[in-house]
């Protein structure tokens, strides 16, 4: 695809909207999570600001612009308030891919999981940056879990993907989406049952929430790598956060749930709502299980995804091999 | 008692001043020794052998000194015994019991903290509780005149004294006058 | 780089001219291995409930070497004891340990009774032992949320907490207050138990234990929790020992040392229960073993409510302001959450004792953290310290 | 390595459960009391010790029982009370009780010999400085009788904030 005026103006559109849907999204979600999270425990959650609490979470992020952005002392200075940036922006890139509906794509790309997949990894980057530049030993051990965390998931992840990728034979997202069906039997969950398990275990690992968020273990590490961040800073890192678990669900829902393909009236209100029900399984977990320990973290991929998504992919490979 | 007949046996071996023998339902104790400062070890040492742990550390000032009270338990029976040391004010000196009960430490440096006393073999004598820029006396000594002498204590029990110089400290009966039991 | 033999494998940079931390890291320093981090957790620091600090000399995650610093909730109550007639000196017993109040009500209300020759009547012991099961209840609750909050687990501690929150309302109903309780006199105690006490006690025990199961299926059984505890920490009977650990970290390791039945005070003696021994010596042994003591307590609570015989609450004469101590010695200990609470009381006859030394359970508990966490993983020094069950004002006093 | 699978695969089951805990939590009514909506109820509170009060004398309500005798001062672990005598009698013409001091102990009521004084229940009691919290126990109570004679309640439990109905708990 040549890169015409015409799709350089849709991608400067598609932008403006990413940026709108990552800063809305992190509203409704830190709504939706404190909230769940309240009801989970049994209280009622935020709900002192606009109607049933509504408007909190923009109070919150009033609150987080207005900070004095606090440093300690003796920092990495350009690092330091790099890595937060480095955090929020390639999410940017990754959206461009995802076909949320079936005209709404903002950049048809033959290898679209790719490119997702090769900027996903940038979020290690601004982790490192983060813990590194603070002059903070939490800040550093947070750091150095993240790298050895998401390099090691990002391996199963990729297997379980590239399960579906043999299967389907192909990288474009829109056409994986076109080949599943609108119930839930035809969608490639029912096909990959293994893959979409070693999926969703990678995306909470790849997304440092619980039970899997050693690098910000708050009871080890205080906030891990971003424990010296502030005001905006820490903000964005927030935002990203939000921003990366939409997309891995986003992802998910494509290649797993049939995005926007629904038993009735195909649209992208599909692709939301399966996107958002597994944030919210990610929140539901968040909120129930103890976290798990580094060294258990890492058997757990390389001694048992990473084995299992390579035996799914030499199945799959041969059960496709058969079937031509 | 067995137990107690040969720790309170180990005890003499090593050179106690006074070993008494208590009631348990009135003071807490069934049997407690003094001990020279110098044995206070060796006794210890009979305690460790014997299984038993050691409670706390419980420095008193007395009109003699500072009098330390180390109170042991036994895991597998009951029965608190006592060690008690005296030493003088001008030479507040003790020996560590840290290699023998690793817990010894914290309760010697809180001591050290409270009263000024000093255990020597301490592996790491600094302030425990108070902070490391204290200056004010040590918190728990009492002015000399509030000071009572042992024999007002009531802390011999039955009292069987084996160094005479103890008879006097201890005062006659044992036991104070005033006492109920 | 300092010139305190700190030497920083990461380069992170200290600043120019500054010694690396305060007295106590200096100190610590001193015995550091180059090559190694000093890491300081606390005193503000989420897993240390409170004011507690650890200083840990760390290999990448591997803690080294520990050293608690104590004393950021120092209150000298030792001091307080001595200036204060008995009475008065019995509301700061609430604020020792927070958590078990009661256990230190009655260690220094024993005490002094045993020394005074005062013998409460039958009613009010049984208050006594019912009272302070119930808190030992709630102390353990609040812990197992803790305790699995250490471990990342947020979600159970509010659970715990509405438990807690009808003990505490239970017990508001006799000692007027939900958490320093102040509610042993010497001779008795201070208020009676009425119908609604009784009622809503009868009612909590079921309660309780149906709540149990469901902590069973969230908490006990998950694999994440049994896989960070299980083998982690052992602490055996001869390190207790060596320390003078007591409490669950003594039963888990293996003793069945409990002074409720070792040295019966109150109203034990009458009471159908067995201290909970048979588990494991690591961290999930001294959960399994406050769980246990849970039911335990729940069980003494049951029988204490159905047991509990008409009488006054109070001795005839009960010791007035100018109440004088005979001369004398004892000590007195009674089982508290944490282990073995002791009072040793000295008096030479005056108003105020001449010295009172409170033994703390969680003193001796922590002391034998360093040796635990040696040579562990920085999660699982923190899973050790969490099972210790600390009270720090309890600790600093 | 079979045995290795079953423990996973009973582990995973046991998340299940855990998820099946909790979601089934998320379903079921809040415990929480919102504070100033809603308020614990006034029987919960029978035996709570609030700041101190005085006992109305059993012909007046707006007089004290005190005697000025000095031995809640004397048991007072604190120094929270200050008693002075009146001119007169017994009566005693201050009586000022230190909130902020207190501990709430109530070694002072055990030690009155006139029972003279009660614990309140008030919970919501609030102040900006710690002078407010030294109260003049002989104005209060004699806002208390006041109050009385107006014919409402003598001594409410607890004073909710108007029109908000008291919430069960327990």
């Amino acid at each position: 695809m040549a890169l015409s005026l015409a799709v350089f103006v849709q991608i400067i559109v598609a932008v403006l909207l990413v940026i709108g849907l990552m800063v809305g999204n992190a509203v409704v979600m830190v709504y939706v999570e404190r909230k769940a999270c309240g009801f989970i425990q049994r209280r009622p959650g935020p709900f002192e600001v606009g109607p049933r609490g509504l408007l909190q979470a923009v109070c919150d992020s009033m609150k987080l612009l207005g900070k004095q952005i606090f440093v300690p002392g003796n920092i990495d200075w350009p690092l330091h308030f790099l890595a937060p940036v480095v955090a929020f922006l390639p999410v940017l890139l990754l959206y461009l891919p995802i076909p949320f509906g079936p005209y709404l794509t903002s950049l048809q790309v033959d290898d679209g999981i790719l490119l997702i997949l090769a900027f996903a990894g940038l979020g290690a980057v601004s982790n490192i940056l983060a813990g590194w530049s603070s002059n903070n030993k939490y800040g550093l051990l947070g750091a150095a879990r993240a790298v050895a965390q998401s390099v090691a998931y990002e391996i199963p992840m990729i297997m379980a993907l590239l399960a579906v990728i043999f299967m389907t034979g192909t990288m474009n997202l829109t056409t994986l989406v076109e080949g599943q069906g609108g119930w839930p039997w035809q969608w490639n969950i029912v096909r990959q049952p293994l893959a979409c398990f070693i999926y969703v275990v990678c995306l909470v690992a790849e997304t440092n929430r619980a039970p899997f968020d050693l690098p910000e273990a708050e009871s080890e590490l205080t906030a891990g790598f971003h424990t010296e961040y502030s005001g905006m800073g820490f903000a964005l890192f927030f935002l990203s956060e939000y921003a990366n678990m939409l997309l891995v669900s986003f992802v998910c829902a494509v290649f797993f749930l049939g995005g926007w393909r629904g038993p009735f009236l195909d649209g992208f209100w599909w692709t939301f709502a399966k996107a958002y029900a597994i944030m919210f399984f990610i929140v539901w977990i968040r909120w129930t299980f103890p976290r798990v320990r580094f060294d258990q973290l890492l058997n757990l991929n390389w001694k048992w995804l990473l084995p299992l998504s390579i035996l799914n992919l030499w199945l799959t490979a041969v059960v496709v091999k058969l079937a031509n | 008692m067995t137990v107690l007949d040969n720790l309170a046996a180990d005890w003499k071996k090593c050179g106690a001043c006074v070993v008494s023998r208590h009631d348990f339902r009135k003071d807490g104790l069934t049997l407690s020794a003094v001990t020279p400062t110098k044995a206070l070890k060796a006794a210890a040492e009979a305690l460790l052998r014997a299984g038993y742990a050691l409670l706390d550390v419980s420095v008193m000032e007395v009109r003699e000194g500072f009098l330390a009270t180390y109170h042991f338990d036994s895991f597998a029976e009951a029965g608190r015994t006592a060690l008690r040391t005296l030493v003088p004010f001008e030479a507040p000196e003790l020996p560590s019991l840290s290699g023998l009960f690793q817990g010894a430490e914290w309760h010697e440096r809180e001591c050290s903290d409270f009263f000024g006393v000093r255990f020597f073999g301490n592996p790491n004598p600094v302030p425990l509780l108070l902070p490391d820029d204290f200056d004010g006396p040590p918190p728990l000594r009492k002015d000399p005149a509030a000071l009572a002498p042992l024999s007002a204590l009531g802390l011999f029990g039955v009292p069987e004294i084996l160094d005479p110089a103890w008879a006097e400290l201890i005062g006659p009966g044992g036991r104070p006058k005033g006492d109920r039991a | 780089m300092s010139g305190l033999g700190f030497i920083n494998p990461f380069g992170v940079r200290e600043l120019p001219g500054t010694t690396t931390g305060d007295f106590y890291t200096a100190n610590f320093a001193q015995k550091a291995q180059p090559g190694r981090v000093i890491l300081n957790l606390g005193p503000q620091h989420p897993s240390t409930h409170g004011v507690l600090r650890i200083l840990a000399e760390m290999e990448g995650e591997y803690v080294w070497r520990a050293e608690p610093v104590l004393g950021y909730l120092h209150r000298m109550h030792e001091r307080m004891a001595e200036v204060k007639t008995p009475q008065q000196f019995l509301p700061n017993m609430g604020r020792v340990d927070y958590l078990h109040p009661l256990a230190w009500n009655w260690a220094y209300v024993g005490a002094v009774e045993k020394l005074a020759g005062l013998e409460p009547p039958e009613r009010a012991q049984w208050l006594r032992t019912l009272s302070c099961e119930l808190n030992r209840i709630s102390s353990h609750l609040l812990w197992w949320g803790a305790f699995v909050m250490d471990l990342g687990g947020v979600t159970p501690i509010l659970y715990a907490f509405e438990e807690r929150e009808k003990i505490n309302d239970i017990l508001q109903i006799i000692t007027g207050s939900r958490l320093t309780m102040s509610y042993f006199r010497l001779g008795g105690v201070c208020a009676d138990a009425d119908d609604r006490f009784l009622a809503l006690t009868r009612e909590f025990v079921p309660y309780l234990r149906e709540r149990l199961k469901m902590y069973r299926g969230l908490v006990t059984d998950n694999v994440i929790l049994r896989r960070r505890l299980e083998g982690v920490g052992p602490i055996d009977v001869d390190m207790c020992r060596r320390y003078g650990a007591t409490g669950p970290v003594l039963r888990a390791a293996g003793s069945p040392n409990d002074l409720r039945r070792d040295v019966p005070y109150g109203t034990y003696p009458q009471h159908d229960f067995w201290p909970a021994t048979g588990f494991p010596d690591d961290c999930f042994g001294r959960y399994l073993v406050r769980l246990a003591e849970i039911e335990s307590s729940l069980d003494i609570v049951e029988q204490a409510v159905r047991g509990l015989p008409p009488g006054p609450i109070m001795v005839d004469k009960p010791p007035k302001a100018n109440f004088k101590m005979p001369a004398g010695e004892t000590y007195f200990a009674v089982e508290g959450a944490r282990g073995q609470v002791g009072v040793h009381l000295v008096s030479d006859g005056g108003k105020n004792p001449y010295r009172v030394k409170l033994r703390a359970p969680g003193f001796s508990n922590l002391s034998l953290f360093a040796e635990a966490a040696q040579g562990t993983l920085l999660a699982d020094a923190v899973a050790i310290l969490g099972s210790l069950d600390l009270v720090i004002p309890e600790i600093d006093r | 390595m079979l045995r290795a699978i079953i423990d996973n695969l009973k582990g995973l089951y046991s998340l299940l459960v855990g998820l099946s805990i909790t979601g089934r939590f998320l379903l079921s009514p809040q415990r929480t009391v919102h504070y100033p909506r809603q308020v614990v109820a006034p029987e919960s509170l029978a035996s709570f010790r609030g700041p101190l009060e005085l006992v109305p004398s059993a012909d007046d309500p707006a007089k004290t029982r005190c005697i000025s005798c000095q031995m809640c001062v004397r048991a007072c672990p604190d120094n929270c009370l200050k008693v002075v005598k009146g001119e007169g009698g017994k009566a005693p013409a201050v009586w000022v009780y230190d909130f902020s001091l207190c501990c709430l102990c109530a070694a002072c009521v055990e030690a009155c010999p006139a029972s003279a004084l009660r614990f309140s229940h008030k919970v919501y009691l609030t102040a900006l400085t710690r002078d407010e919290l030294k109260l003049d126990l002989l104005a209060d109570l004699k806002a208390r009788a006041a109050k009385a004679a107006g014919g409402a309640d003598a001594r409410p439990p607890a004073q909710p904030p108007a029109g908000l109905e008291p919430q069960a708990r327990l």
